[in-house]
């Protein structure tokens, strides 16, 4: 059985959680079983906000992860938390922009991606949140691309469909920021 | 530009006060939980009760209160911190009691606890903070919301058949004997602000002087929930739910009143 | 430069960046830093402490007590006077 | 949506799933007080109620939720309500009285970190709450603990059916972890409102019918027993009919793992992980806590050289695996409490820890 | 005598109603729940709603109310009667639905249960016994305990440090919107009770135009733990406790009124 | 007065007694609500507590007379309430908020017929709420079950020792047999009020310490699961201090009856019976329910035919000893539920077909 | 003997004799009976049927429903009044 | 050990409980161990008031009796009710003011005494509980009158105090009915 996690943390209003349930729902669309899994603080704003995504060919088991093989950390913070728990041979995507200078522990593979940057530049700084997924999805390919980008219109609250279009954008930037190729 | 100036030549105005800890709140931005905070932390000061005053926090998005006030503190149960500070209170009657409750912890689950203590005539002071929703558990209907607002519980808005009327926490316990003090106040501007701080140093002063229990109604801010920047929030603040909760002096031990602010 | 009559010290990391005081102060001496702090707000930040007239709108209405407002012992006649 | 294999999946968190799963179960009214981890229950139904002709209250608190329960419940309906341990630990009087009417309802517990406010972490510490509570006198709630958002879906929609069949509360027990985790979801068709014709409803008009009167004050002891080994005598059946638990591993095991709800979700892949060890366990996941597989359990404990209870808690459902154990075999526990997690990781080596100290022996 | 007299040759004036089962009442001589429920009896008769009522007894001395009252009724825990109605209502918006609690069950444990049934302006009736005390259980404090009054926990007489404050039940809920019917109404004399039962008539009636929510305080004897005679006790009730507790009416949706008796 | 022997005794209901030994034993702050069997409890609080410079409030109800305890405990003192089953039942979510501030307090549990209002006739179907409730989470009370007037009014004073001994709440069980029932009580003198001056106590000046914060809020489930390892230590403790039990009848006995409270009472009397019968049996009578005397009956349980639990409910201790015993002999239960009393005659017939049985075998 | 135009019946093993019902009478209609009822009251009991005015003071006082009150038919004009 | 009991039952308002109370008191005077246990109806009056007085020369055990064996009953229906469990041996003493006519069951000693006639007589109506413990006393002397007649003042409530008179009268007025000699 083929089984992937990916792990997502951040400052709570990055949108660590909505960037899991899309690739969640791009899971799902891909025929994988998956599990979503959040963990934050109680204040609403501020605090941290991570989630955890396991997809598997069968049953996912344990949605809860202790030593993850894919984390996508938004923050000086998170990077700090949760880089040490990443499992031998894992792969890190980092926002530089707002963690400039992580470690690199030995066995982690580390990729950096200036996300708010990026986000900005593609439209809106909120978006860099799919930066980073984007990134991953080109480093660690879990799921099509495709299917990550009709998912994005999925998972969307209905009042902020309009914002489709950037944040696809966004995805793709970030994807190719990692190296990806997006000439589908 | 600091560096360029001596500070020995200045004296301070205002400064932070001594009743509030060094901690961050974790109030969202424009929220006037922490406005009230400071006025609470100004009263003690000007008092100089700080070190004898114990807070009683509840549950709502101000759960944290123990960590901001530089006093003793103990945690209630949501509903249930009139009743907490009755026990503290009997047990330490020389304890500056107060209570910092939410309108979903006061007015919805609470609302037995805080209209016995009032007919208790226990000294203590509580400080409601009336928002029209749960903030903590993002954003239901709360006693107080008003009618046609919505809310996570009230999809369609609030109305007679979904939700009910909205709840008027002074004007009930107005008719509560025990009540040496009793105001509602907003916090919408300078001004309002300073006369809601001398409603909450009356309120104190009450206790002080075993008049009774005493209560201050703030009209707060929860640009989250109310899906509004704070301006729109001020103004819905001082345009709509002022309407429904009419600011006032409702008891005054020293002479009843029906003051406007 | 002149030194000032009133002098405002914010405190940046407890600063939300939520502009009430900006908007209550009748004479613009704040506005928001386009920096970010640690917590990823822009912090109030004093443009033209000269202009202040130490009246502590912006005082009052901080939610986060995060400004501190000092007055030159020189400064004789000028009080901090209540708005509105 | 449609996945791969063509079934209609819906990616929903536990919360709304488990709404949903008693909209189509044939909840139509639900008396509830927002609490977090499971705020989007009573939101899920505030909105989508009123679609089926159903009726959301809000209550005043956790107390009035369950009273407004037993009112609707009296009125021949089944009633739902859900919240969190401290509101649970509110409901209890009402609970109680709920078995001294003889009344069915359905109460879900997504569990939280405590005692006290406590925490929104995912625990599995209100299990004696669950299985011995439910207030003062004999009485107990049915409880099931899903594992699965689909399970929960599920489970939601049967407790309708198996509150009114045994006129017992019936309680879903889940977490923080099952509230708010999100997976894919069959949706099970909105069935029927359930029909309020049931032998002890009141309202509705006397018309052909003796006035009925929904009680549980019972001033003669006797007259009181009665209703006691009545509502044992509806246990005793649910005993026989309802027990359900899932077995999972090695079919000649040396070590029997148990483990309920999330905590079975992460012993699953544990178990997996230790058999790429060399380690020969089995997971029995007890679904029904009440009634409790006792007899299933003894059956391995005959054959294992070891139990293993595993839970989010400092140990309470080991007491139920004891009971059934009965000293047959050693009984071990490991467990955390107010909201660490246990990962599959952590769970491993303590498997393997166990395997270890018994081989030894 | 009886026996001489040919009883096809008179129509009944008065017959015990319908709405009664022939379940003789518990409560002690003198004590005017009785009385109580003879009127709510009478008023469902003459309403011709028996068939389609549903009472909800509640904790206290009228906790067989179940017994007496010939229609479905449901018993509900200490002071959740309020929840109780709302629940059966919700289901059954056909029926008409009143509880009847003592001044214990409503205003002590039971106070935000019936306010908040008020606020939710549900469609129900609510019979309230003020009798000044826990009767049930023996005499202890009320929160209707008057200032002074004995009780056997307040024995030596209720005052702000030992007990508080006599609470108000129509005069708190006289600010809650979602009340239809609101009056208080005494029992100590013919004319009195008529009075009453007029009030539970029209309480009964914003139920049934779904009105909202509706209640009668009855200012109520208890002979035994006032340690009086009924006289004593219904000289105490026009005397003393009116005083506290004027008759009136606080609310009716017809046309507002603080209509004396 | 004076008996014959010489001792000053007092004719006294158990209610009379528990109220005055807890103001022997320094209770100094009740907060209460009447409820029956137990209004005499608070009765005598609101008349005698002022004599002593103590507080009487009548809370609005059992919830806020939990959370006055809270604030009273958190100020230092050790306070009481008192009430019988549904009003313990509203107590849970107090109870487990007790347990989260780490605040230590007295409860008195006269436990009636359930369950719902039920009646007021004698029952013990409130085990599990006392030894396995205090609502959520993993904590629970320290429970002790006196069996006459005396001991009740011993364990009333000693309670707030072992409250503040281990920081827990302490429940006394009783029933509406020990609440009502008169017999003479040798009285403690009333001691000293308790001293207000705890390391966790609020209020009386921050003059030379830090501000101090009660607080049952944990974030951090690591830190969360601290306040629990605490706890669970100090349970640990007094685990080790303060199992109470005691034994009467038979040293070679043939069979272990297991009952406390008043039903023990009425077990003691059917043993002395059965052994004009030829019955060898001994009865180990709990004291401490929480912490329960497992190794006391387990001793037993190697050396009986039989051990025989008899109870006023269904069936609840029972698993106690089952958990004690773990299948070393069998566990018999008898017991009535909803307030029809036990007699000794009962008993004895209960315990003749036992041992007839057995003997058959 | 003159048949009475109002009748009263009194459930003497309802009847509590609160006397309730004798002292509101304005006619002196009843009294306490010396027997006993099972319950051990002595019930109230018609002493002067005959000036009885079917002004239904009783029966509106009475907390236990016990009375019932009739009317001659034949005796026009009598109407039952409301006393006060 | 000598172990004695008496159960005694009656109409709520009957004094029941307080006669037992009584006994107990003169029982402890009488320096035996004794336990005293009411069961009524929880309706304030006209239920059933029942208490069981057990005593002792050791501990008394069992403060419950199921087959009592001796009983004072006073209204028809405790006579109905109770005197069916009366033990084997049994004396049972019987108000025949409300009780005319009582069965006489096997092996059960019944004496019937005139209670609130006896009472009346004595003073006062409300007295007929102690005409019925004198009475028993007459036939089962479980302890002394003397005890007993003391035990009446520590027993009554103060307010009631000035009423002992009559109350002592009537304990001797049943006393002798029953065959009891009171020239102490
Ligand atoms: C017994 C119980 N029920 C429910 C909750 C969940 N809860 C926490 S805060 C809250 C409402 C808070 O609203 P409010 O008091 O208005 O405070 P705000 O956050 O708006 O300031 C609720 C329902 C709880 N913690 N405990
Ligand atoms: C939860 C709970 N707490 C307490 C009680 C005990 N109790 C029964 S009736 C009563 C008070 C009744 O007083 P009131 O409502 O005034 O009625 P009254 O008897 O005076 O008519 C109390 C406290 C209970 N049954 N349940
Ligand atoms: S949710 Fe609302 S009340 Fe809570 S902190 Fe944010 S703005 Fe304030
Ligand atoms: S003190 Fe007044 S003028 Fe000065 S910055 Fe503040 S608001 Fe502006
Ligand atoms: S009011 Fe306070 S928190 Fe808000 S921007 Fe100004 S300094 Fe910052
Ligand atoms: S105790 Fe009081 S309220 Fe209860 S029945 Fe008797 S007189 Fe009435
Ligand atoms: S009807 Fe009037 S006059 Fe006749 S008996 Fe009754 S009160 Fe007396
Ligand atoms: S009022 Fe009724 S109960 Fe009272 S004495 Fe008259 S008939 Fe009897
Ligand atoms: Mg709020
Ligand atoms: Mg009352």
């Amino acid at each position: 059985m083929n089984r992937q996690d990916v792990f997502l943390a951040g400052l709570g209003g990055q949108g660590v959680l909505l960037a899991g349930q899309i690739l969640a729902q791009a899971a799902l669309r891909s025929g994988l079983e998956v599990s979503w899994f959040p963990a934050y603080s109680p204040e609403v704003r501020g605090g941290e906000a991570t989630c955890t995504v396991v997809m598997a060919d069968g049953p996912v088991g344990s949605p809860i992860v202790g030593r993850p093989r894919a984390l996508v950390l938004m923050d000086a913070g998170s990077v700090e938390r949760h880089l040490p728990r990443a499992a031998e041979g894992a792969i890190a995507v980092i926002n530089s922009s707002l963690a400039p200078d992580p470690p690199r522990p030995d066995g982690v593979r580390v990729i950096t991606v200036p996300a708010n940057e990026l986000a900005q530049a593609a439209g809106s700084e909120r978006s860099a949140n799919l930066v980073m997924l984007g990134a991953l999805l080109a480093v660690r390919p879990v799921v099509a691309l495709s299917e990550v980008e009709a998912a994005v219109l999925d998972a969307l609250p209905a009042h902020r469909r309009s914002s489709a279009g950037v944040n696809i954008e966004a995805l793709r930037a970030g994807y190719r920021a990692a190296g990806g190729d997006v000439s589908v | 530009m600091l560096d360029d100036l001596d500070l020995t030549e200045y004296e301070p105005v205002y400064t932070r006060p001594e009743s509030f800890t060094d901690t961050i709140m974790r109030y969202c931005p424009g929220c006037t939980h922490g406005l009230a905070h400071r006025l609470v932390a100004e009263v003690l000061d000007e008092l100089g009760v700080r070190e004898r005053t114990v807070c009683i926090a509840s549950v709502g998005c101000s759960v944290y209160t123990y960590e901001y006030f530089n006093c003793d503190c103990v945690q209630a149960a949501h509903g249930r911190a009139p009743a907490v500070a009755t026990g503290v209170k009997r047990v330490r009657p020389d304890s500056v009691v107060f209570t910092y409750q939410g309108d979903g912890d006061l007015a919805s689950i609470g609302l037995a606890e805080v209209v016995h203590a009032a007919a208790r005539a226990e000294n203590i002071t509580v400080i409601f903070v009336n928002n029209a929703v749960f903030g903590m558990t993002q954003g239901q209907m709360a006693p107080t919301t008003l009618p046609g607002q919505v809310t996570t519980t009230t999809p369609r808005g609030r109305s007679r058949e979904e939700g009910g009327y909205t709840l008027r926490v002074c004007e009930l316990l107005s008719q509560v004997e025990g009540v040496a003090y009793l105001a509602r106040r907003v916090l919408t501007s300078p001004g309002r602000v300073r006369a809601a701080k001398n409603a909450l140093r009356l309120a104190f002063e009450a206790q002080l002087e075993g008049a009774g229990f005493s209560l201050v109604e703030l009209l707060s801010a929860c640009p989250t929930w109310w899906h509004m920047t704070w301006r729109e929030a001020f103004d819905w603040i001082d345009q709509t739910m002022t309407r429904y909760f009419p600011p006032g002096e409702f008891v005054n031990w020293r002479g009843c009143g029906q003051a406007k602010e | 430069m002149n030194k000032p009559d009133f002098l405002l010290l914010i405190d940046e990391e407890r600063c939300k960046g939520c502009e009430l005081c900006i908007e209550f102060c009748p004479k613009g001496v704040l506005a928001l830093a386009s920096s970010f702090n640690r917590f990823g707000h822009h912090p109030a930040m004093v443009v033209r402490q000269e202009d202040c007239s130490g009246c502590q709108a912006c005082v009052t209405m901080c939610p986060d007590a995060c400004i501190e407002l000092y007055r030159r012992k020189s400064c004789v006649g000028k009080t901090a006077a209540a708005p509105e | 949506m449609e996945d791969r294999s063509g079934a209609t999946r819906k990616l929903m968190s536990g919360n709304e799933a488990c709404a949903e799963g008693a909209i189509a179960g044939g909840c139509r009214f639900f008396f509830g007080y927002p609490i977090t981890p499971q705020n989007a229950i009573p939101e899920y139904m505030a909105e989508h109620l009123p679609e089926v002709g159903g009726v959301y209250v809000q209550a005043e608190s956790e107390v009035a939720a369950t009273y407004m329960m037993l009112g609707a419940a009296a009125a021949g309906t089944i009633p739902m309500t859900s919240s969190s341990s401290p509101g649970i630990s509110l409901m209890q009087e009402g609970l109680s009285y709920m078995l001294g009417c003889e009344l069915p309802c359905v109460v879900v517990n997504m569990v939280r970190g405590g005692p006290g406010l406590g925490n929104i972490a995912p625990s599995q510490s209100d299990y004696w709450l669950a299985t011995r509570g439910a207030g003062h006198g004999d009485g107990r709630c049915l409880t099931f603990a899903p594992y699965s958002v689909q399970e929960l879906h599920d489970w939601s929609a049967e407790a309708f059916q198996v509150a009114a069949r045994y006129r017992l509360p019936v309680m879903i027990l889940g977490d923080a972890v099952l509230a708010q985790m999100m997976e894919p979801v069959r949706l099970r068709p909105r069935g029927e409102a359930m029909s309020l014709d049931r032998e002890w409803a009141v309202g509705g008009g006397l018309k052909g019918r003796e006035r009925r009167i929904v009680n549980s004050l019972w001033v003669v002891p006797e007259v009181m027993e009665q209703v006691n080994l009545r509502m044992k005598a509806r246990f005793d059946q649910a005993e026989a009919e309802m027990v359900r638990f899932e077995e999972v591993g090695d079919e000649e095991p040396e070590m029997l793992v148990v483990a309920y709800g999330s905590m079975a979700r992460v012993a699953e892949t544990a178990i997996g992980w230790a058999a790429d060890e060399g380690i020969r366990a089995r997971l029995l996941r007890p679904i029904s806590l009440v009634p409790f597989p006792y007899a299933a359990i003894r059956v391995w404990a005959e054959r294992v050289r070891l139990v293993l209870v595993l839970e989010l808690s400092l140990g309470q459902m080991v007491e139920d695996v004891r009971l059934a154990v009965e000293g047959r075999c050693p009984v071990e526990f490991y467990g955390r409490a107010g909201g660490p997690l246990i990962t599959p990781e952590d769970t491993l080596s303590v498997i393997l820890s166990m395997a270890g100290v018994r081989r030894m022996l």
